[in-house]
């Protein structure tokens, strides 16, 4: 602990989550509404992260998750009329136990077919909401009856929170004991079992954390945007961003992860004046990026620590 | 302290990878405080007689007990949690943590909610880190550290399981020699720690000082086993390595050696990461000669000849009819005249042996020529004429290695270079091989430049010898001269 | 009736879907790339071809044939402007190339996306066909369309054949995907190779998306859909496998036929993709996979 | 942990505070330059022709007003926002509109996903909004079902219940008077708006005169139709009733391709764009849609002038939600003028009492107790739509008969019943 309290680091992380919170003093109310959306998907990109950067796996479907626990808090939220809190731990569920089906069996797969099966499984799960348009609204979404809170800061303030609590616990989890084993296992499952390490188990339980938070993040988006809809929470596209913000903000790292999603939304709405080519640009620069600065912007940052 | 049960008991192991018998009903025991040596050639099975231990492969038949208790079969993380630890030779640490941490990471219970280890784990590490010599680099990065320290570190983990049996794979491997002695050390320290040793390394030589026993293997199977000496002197384990009785037969016309050398390569080094694979190597060939390059299995053989061929990046000057080859790419080199065939073959398994042959032929100028090199490779190789229309992976490994060899004479080479064709041929094998290449030499001017560790096999063909020893050239001379200076003790 | 009817219509597409699928799966084999940016190329290629036909009243003929020659340029684009600098770059970890060239050409193909938007709009287009008409074939009225773009895509097939086993060249390619270091010591340069094995794919994809433009017509919005049809046939057929993509091509094709036919046009895609799923957990090589 | 690395972190947090800082600067020194006009936002995707239609006509509706001197003396500026039609993109530039570039109101999209994700906001920013082109019924249901909330919301085209109603009229004149069609088979697209719209079409064609054989709903994503016209065809229809928008060529053409001998009616957005020819290189013809208005037919004495100035300036004619969205720009500006202040209530109760003989006929919106809050009327002596047929290359207008009267006519292989 004192350890933590003495690293610069942890201040620096202070000072920003600091300034940060005091957001709707200095920052318009349209960037909060930009920044308070980025900072769920900062969430989505640092769960990924964690199943990519450590347990090593591509996967392609972090909306099968994310939509399981969205569509999940939606759906018992207009039907039942739940309280939010029960709706999203019942998201949260929801993207456990899809995330269980999904990674028991692909786990066994790596490489492309372990990122085809993920990919498959968002294809799927487009599929059965369109067709259980009756439930879940079709293409064009639903709309939950109750959300977080009408007040911009407030749900400005909530998204920031939740960030920040995210990032701790991910963080730290990538940098505990399990954190450890888990990155041995990713980098060579072999020696890591060699020393006495369930592998799978380990790769198990990160896809379980990775399924739990995102599931919990597209909970939150929804009850902030008041509407659950394939595009906002499912769509492939948003799925590529989220890979995109992670490699783009720095693999392994988590926090890195973070920074590439606000950094691209961010980009994304600094170009709107772009009209309809800012997506070309901002996807021309991230390439780009990936291209010369492979470790990402935090990875470039922190690359003196390498050496 | 040395127990009288064993503690490991291997028996009757088999393992087959397809048609390939890896490993022939290999039985030994080691008992705690007793150092078992596991030598062969590559592809004898003496890393696969590891894995199955450690539970990596699964053997397809035999027993592995620890303290009686059966294991074969067991995932490798619970044979690990039963006692049995595992050096590897290349070591992948974790590059974003401390030297600490990763020795840590060894210390770590293997569950899901100790999220912080506790904080005897810390001490632990610290003092094994003093104990293999890593204590004040405990918080550099492995990225920073010497290859030798890298090898420490997995040394350090190995301990850190406190693990009653120990694999240690090819434990000197690209080490220097006071490193060498620092290890044996370390190692030793296990058998004073009453722990079951298994080294496995491909010559007795550079285990003989530490191990109490020999076990030696050659094609999977157990050919010899006893002390180093007796080892060393065993009939078959020389055969093996140096083949039967050493003769040697130059070229008359020996006036090639005159003039500039065709080859001419000077002081080179080259480095995998921070090991150093060839140190300062020096050799020259002349048109038309026959040049032996013998030494054990990671002398640096191969890696010599990778870096003629421009396949490892190298230091130094290598020349080929006095231009530089710095800066052209492999496939230049090749179509230039200095032509590999590797140990590792390359053949294109799915393809016939014919398409095989033609692929080699493509840079001749006309169809003439190719057919005409063709007829002449097959009336050299008989065997693969018979061949010609059959996949290449379903030849015996003798036609695999002659394939390789008439692959690569197709290019009308002006150097060929032969790197370790004897590797895991059966004797009978060894014989047409040898007539094959005494014809090559008879009946045309090629320049050859030969890897070899079968002596044997080497000489006879040779002009000239070389030998290389631990990445450097420590010998050079007459084939009639090596039997005299280098024959004895080169095991 | 229907039975035929479902023959028909499930070959002609199935065809298409291979014609698709088999470059996507021979770059995998030779270079080990899977280039997300498949779709992508397959667009600029129909796009392209329906602009030039209709714009200029050049008719389908000269306008495929600018398509396909935009979907080679764009192949190339994306090979040296992607997929070579990531294969050749000194600061990508070589374990890492994979997720790295997954995401560069993923980026590219949204670039192109993009771009194609900004063009030609996402309206979706068709080229007016090349072989207009009907015939009546096992009493169903068919396309000439239909039949002959099965007919050309068969007949590439079979090109491409005859160019990988009984030309030089070919051997060359084969080689390369069984054993590319073997090659390089035999004085074949890979980087070359490595040329070759685009422009083929080039060609095929650029012929896919034209032929798709003429038969059932595309929207830059497609590209994305057709990226993963390709990908998800290639796995079905085992990665690098060629006649295991076209196997695979018309089983998902007559799958998605049969069920538009007997279940219902709602459900097409979905068998499909739950068959994918299943061969995976049993089968990960694919159907026709090598190791 | 080292030096440099928390120096380069330092330099990293700081880099973000000031990109933020100066990005949040700069958008406001943006807004604070312009703060005189009245803006009004307009969401939609300019990479499809639908899309651009939007954008387009509301500049031309803001630069005819401000060229008649503006309202109240202060001129109206278009602040157009593309949002690749993403919902979360539209969510996001509607905050932008709103709070960065404080619009007065906004107009967006024509697709229902996109107006229903947008719709939550209109209620929580306060601000009046209006879709030109979007058909779901949900979005004035919503407005019916908590009008306190939802008021903000204004539905400026037909939902689908009226589309379906309009098409049915349509039937009855034409197919079934003039044609002596009996039967049909309804063929939608599996998408939220056509589920009203197929709920009517069973309702009315029957109503019409039309008996319906079967009702075929196909995935979105369907590219090969040639089982579902094998299917229809089975049936032996008079005439195929559509209901597709995302699809877009697909249908159209291979219906042409396969010659499939029934006549297409009903609704087919993309067919309402003039560019549909050129797209299907002609497959189109014969085709019946469903429209806002059409090239020269006057619904209204602004019908024609505004179609004419829009295809001089853009080369095509408006899709249909380009004439909505011009009328919604003349308007919301008059709602302003009677309203006499730019106040979102204010706005919305003037809004609500619009009378006002717009390019598509005559617009008023239904009160907070009928079925459809917000939404457009229908019927005679209001909004209609028109529809039109594909005759050579041309939209020709073919209802209703007091607008128009263009004779119907077939490609040779469609089979009329005799």
């Amino acid at each position: 602990m004192t350890r933590l309290i003495q690293s610069r680091g942890f201040w620096i992380a202070l000072l920003i989550v600091i300034v940060g919170a005091a957001g709707p003093w200095w920052l318009s109310a349209y960037i909060l509404g930009v920044l308070t959306s980025a900072y769920y998907f900062s969430v989505f990109a640092m769960s990924w992260d964690l199943l990519f950067g450590f347990a090593g796996e591509v996967n392609f479907g972090p909306t099968f998750l994310i939509g399981l626990g969205a569509y999940g808090a939606a759906i018992l939220n207009s039907t039942m009329g739940y309280a939010i809190p029960i709706c999203l731990v019942f998201g949260v569920v929801v993207a456990l136990v899809g995330g269980l089906l999904l990674a028991v069996p692909a786990l066994r797969l790596h490489g492309p077919y372990f990122g085809l099966i993920t990919l498959v499984s968002v294809l799927l799960l487009r599929n059965a909401i369109v067709i259980f348009a009756s439930v879940t609204g079709g293409e064009i979404g639903m709309t939950v009856p109750d959300v977080l809170s009408i007040d911009a800061n407030v749900n400005y303030w909530y998204a920031l929170a939740f960030m920040v609590v995210c990032a701790i616990i991910l963080f730290g989890l990538s940098r505990s004991a399990v954190g450890l084993i888990l990155q041995a296992s990713g980098q060579d499952a072999i020696e890591a079992a060699a020393l006495g390490f369930n592998v799978t188990k380990h790769k198990l339980a990160a896809f379980c954390v990775s399924a739990a938070f995102s599931g919990l993040a597209g909970g939150m988006l929804v009850f902030y945007l008041g509407a659950a809809s394939v595009d906002t929470v499912i769509d492939l596209s948003i799925a590529v961003q989220i890979i995109i913000a992670a490699v783009l903000g720095g693999r392994r790292t988590i926090l890195g992860a973070a920074l590439g999603a606000i950094v691209l939304l961010l980009a994304d709405e600094a170009l709107r004046p772009l009209g309809q080519l800012n997506t070309f640009v901002v996807s021309g620069v991230a390439l780009a990026v990936i291209l010369f600065f492979p470790d990402g912007l935090l990875g470039y940052l922190l690359h003196g620590k390498e050496e | 302290m040395l127990t009288d049960t064993p503690i490991l008991e291997v028996e009757h192991l088999n393992k087959r990878f397809g048609g390939l018998v890896a490993v022939k009903d290999i039985s030994f025991n080691i008992r705690g405080g007793e150092i078992l040596g596991l030598i062969g050639p590559n592809g004898s099975g003496k890393s696969t007689v590891m894995k199955l231990v450690m539970g990596i492969e699964r053997p397809n038949a035999g027993s592995v007990r620890l303290h009686g208790k059966e294991l074969a079969g067991w995932p490798t993380h619970r044979i690990a949690r039963e006692g049995i630890g595992i050096v590897f030779q290349h070591s992948r640490p974790l590059h974003r943590q401390t030297v600490l941490e990763n020795i840590k990471l060894a210390l770590l219970p293997d569950s899901l909610l100790r999220l912080a280890a506790d904080h005897s784990v810390d001490g632990t590490a610290r003092a094994i880190a003093e104990r293999v010599g890593l204590g004040d680099v405990l918080n550099r990065r492995p990225s920073t550290l010497p290859f030798a320290g890298l090898r420490r570190l997995e040394l350090a983990k190995a301990v850190a399981r406190d693990p009653k049996v120990v694999l240690v794979d090819e434990p000197f491997a690209g080490l220097t020699g006071p490193e060498v002695a620092m290890f044996s050390d370390l190692i030793d320290d296990f058998r004073k720690d009453g722990r079951a040793v298994l080294l496995v390394d491909h010559n007795v030589k550079s285990v003989a000082a530490l191990v109490d026993r020999v076990l030696a293997m050659y094609l999977g199977e157990h050919i010899a086993e006893g002390t180093a000496d007796e080892v060393m002197r065993d009939e078959t384990v020389r055969r093996v390595y140096l083949g039967g009785k050493i003769e040697t037969h130059a070229r008359p016309e020996i006036n090639a050696r005159q003039g500039e050398p065709a080859l001419d390569v000077r002081g080179i080094n080259v480095f995998y990461g921070k090991a150093q694979a060839l140190d300062q190597v020096s050799i020259h060939v002349h048109e038309g000669e026959f040049v032996s390059i013998v030494g054990l299995n990671g002398a640096g053989k191969t890696t010599l000849f990778n870096a003629i061929s421009g396949l490892v990046p190298s230091t130094g000057d290598i020349h080929w009819d006095g231009r530089s080859l710095r800066g052209r790419s492999p496939a230049s080199i090749a179509r230039g005249g200095v032509v590999q065939c590797p140990e590792s073959r390359e053949l294109f398994g799915d393809m016939s042996v014919r398409e095989n042959l033609d692929l080699g032929g493509q840079h001749l100028p006309s169809a003439a020529a190719r057919a005409k090199q063709l007829d002449w490779l097959l009336e050299l190789f008989p065997i693969l004429a018979e061949r010609h229309a059959q996949p290449a992976r379903t030849l015996s490994g003798g036609e695999q290695q002659m394939l390789a060899i008439a692959r690569a004479l197709m290019m009308q080479p002006k150097l060929l270079i032969l790197d370790e064709p004897t590797l895991g041929l059966a004797p009978v094998i060894l014989e047409q091989l040898s007539k094959a290449l005494t014809r090559l030499r008879e009946t045309t001017p090629i320049t050859v430049l030969l890897g070899e560790q079968n002596v044997t096999f080497a000489l006879p063909h040779a002009d000239r010898v070389y030998v290389l020893e631990h990445a450097r050239i420590v010998w050079e001379g007459d084939p009639g001269r090596f039997a005299a200076e280098m024959g004895t003790g080169y095991l | 009736m229907l039975a035929s009817q479902i023959l028909i219509d499930g070959f002609a597409i199935s065809a298409l879907y291979g014609l698709g699928a088999v470059g996507f799966t021979l770059i995998f084999g030779v270079s080990g790339v899977l280039n997300l940016a498949h779709g992508g190329v397959m667009l600029v290629a129909a796009l392209i071809g329906w602009f030039v036909a209709s714009e200029f009243e050049t008719g389908p003929f000269l306008g495929a044939a600018l398509g396909i020659l935009a979907g080679l340029g764009m192949a190339y684009l994306t090979y040296f402007i992607v997929v070579r600098p990531i294969q050749r770059s000194r600061v990508i970890p070589a374990a890492e190339q994979e997720i790295f060239i997954l995401t560069g050409t993923l980026l590219w193909g949204i670039m192109i996306q993009v771009g194609m938007d900004y063009l030609f709009t996402d309206n979706p287009v068709t080229m007016r066909p090349m072989f207009p008409g009907v015939v009546n074939l096992l009493g169903v009225r068919t396309p000439r369309n239909e039949l002959m773009i099965a007919v050309i895509c068969w007949v590439v097939i079979g090109l491409l054949w005859l160019l990988v086993n009984r030309t030089r060249a070919g051997k060359q390619l084969l080689a390369a995907s069984i054993n590319p270091r073997g090659l390089t010591l035999l004085g074949f340069e890979l980087s070359n190779i490595y040329l070759l094995v685009w422009s083929i794919y080039g060609v095929l994809a650029g012929l896919a998306g034209v032929l798709l433009a003429s038969f059932l017509g595309v929207s830059s919005a497609n590209a994305g859909q057709l990226t993963a049809s390709a990908f998800s046939i290639v796995v079905l057929g085992g990665l690098g496998s060629v006649s295991g993509s076209l196997v695979a091509a018309y089983v998902v094709g007559y799958l998605e036929t049969i069920t538009a036919y007997l279940i219902a046009p709602t459900l097409r895609p979905i068998p499909a993709l739950l068959l994918l799923v299943l061969v995976m957990y049993v089968r990960p090589q694919g159907l026709f996979g090598r190791r | 942990m080292s030096h440099p690395s928390s120096a380069r972190q330092a330099l990293l947090c700081a880099t973000i505070l000031t990109a933020t800082l100066g990005f949040n600067a700069a958008v406001d020194f943006g807004t604070a330059q312009a703060a005189e006009p009245i803006k009004i936002g307009v969401i939609s995707e300019e990479a499809a022709v639908a899309g651009a239609s939007i954008s387009r006509a509301a500049q031309m509706a803001a630069d005819e007003i401000n060229a008649a001197g503006g309202v109240n003396g202060s001129k109206i500026e278009i602040v157009a926002y593309d949002d690749h039609s993403s919902a979360a993109d539209a969510v996001r530039a509607f905050q932008r509109a709103v709070n960065q570039d404080h619009v007065k109101a906004v107009i967006v999209s024509y697709i229902s996903e996109v107006v229903l994700a947008v719709e939550p906001w209109a209620a929580r920013l306060h601000m009046p909004t209006i879709t030109p082109g979007a058909a779901s019924n949900d979005i004035s249901k919503r407005v019916h079902d908590d009008y306190a909330q939802y008021k903000y919301m204004f539905h400026g085209w037909l939902t689908s219940a009226f589309i379906a109603q309009s098409i049915c009229d349509a039937a009855h004149d034409n197919l079934v008077d003039k044609l002596h069609m009996k039967t049909t088979v309804v063929m939608s697209e599996d998408a939220a708006w056509t589920t009203p719209l197929d709920a009517r079409y069973l309702q009315c064609l029957p109503k019409a005169g039309l008996t319906v054989l079967d009702h075929i709903r196909f995935n979105p994503d369907t590219t090969d139709f040639t089982p579902i016209f094998n299917q229809i065809e089975a049936k032996k229809p008079d005439v195929i009733i559509t209901g597709i928008s995302h699809v877009g060529v697909q249908p159209t053409v291979q219906w042409h391709d396969q010659q499939v001998p029934i006549p297409m009616a009903g609704q087919s957005s993309q067919a309402t764009t003039s560019t549909f020819w050129k797209d299907t290189n002609g497959a189109t013809e014969g085709v019946i849609t469903a429209s806002a208005a059409s090239p020269g037919v006057a619904l209204s004495p602004s019908t024609i002038p505004f179609t004419e100035a829009y295809t001089k300036k853009f080369g095509a004619s408006p899709s249909y939600d380009g004439y909505t969205s011009y009328d919604e720009v003349h308007y919301i500006v008059d709602a302003i003028k009677r309203a006499g202040s730019t106040d979102a209530d204010k706005m919305v109760d003037a809004l609500e009492k619009t009378d006002y003989v717009g390019t598509v006929g005559r617009v008023q919106f239904y009160g907070k107790d009928d079925e459809f809050t917000h939404a457009m009327k229908y019927g005679k002596g209001f909004v209609t739509g028109v529809e039109i047929q594909w005759q050579n290359g041309k939209q020709v207008c073919i209802w209703p008969a007091d607008k128009c009267e263009a004779k119907l006519t077939f490609p040779s292989f469609a089979k009329l019943p005799q």
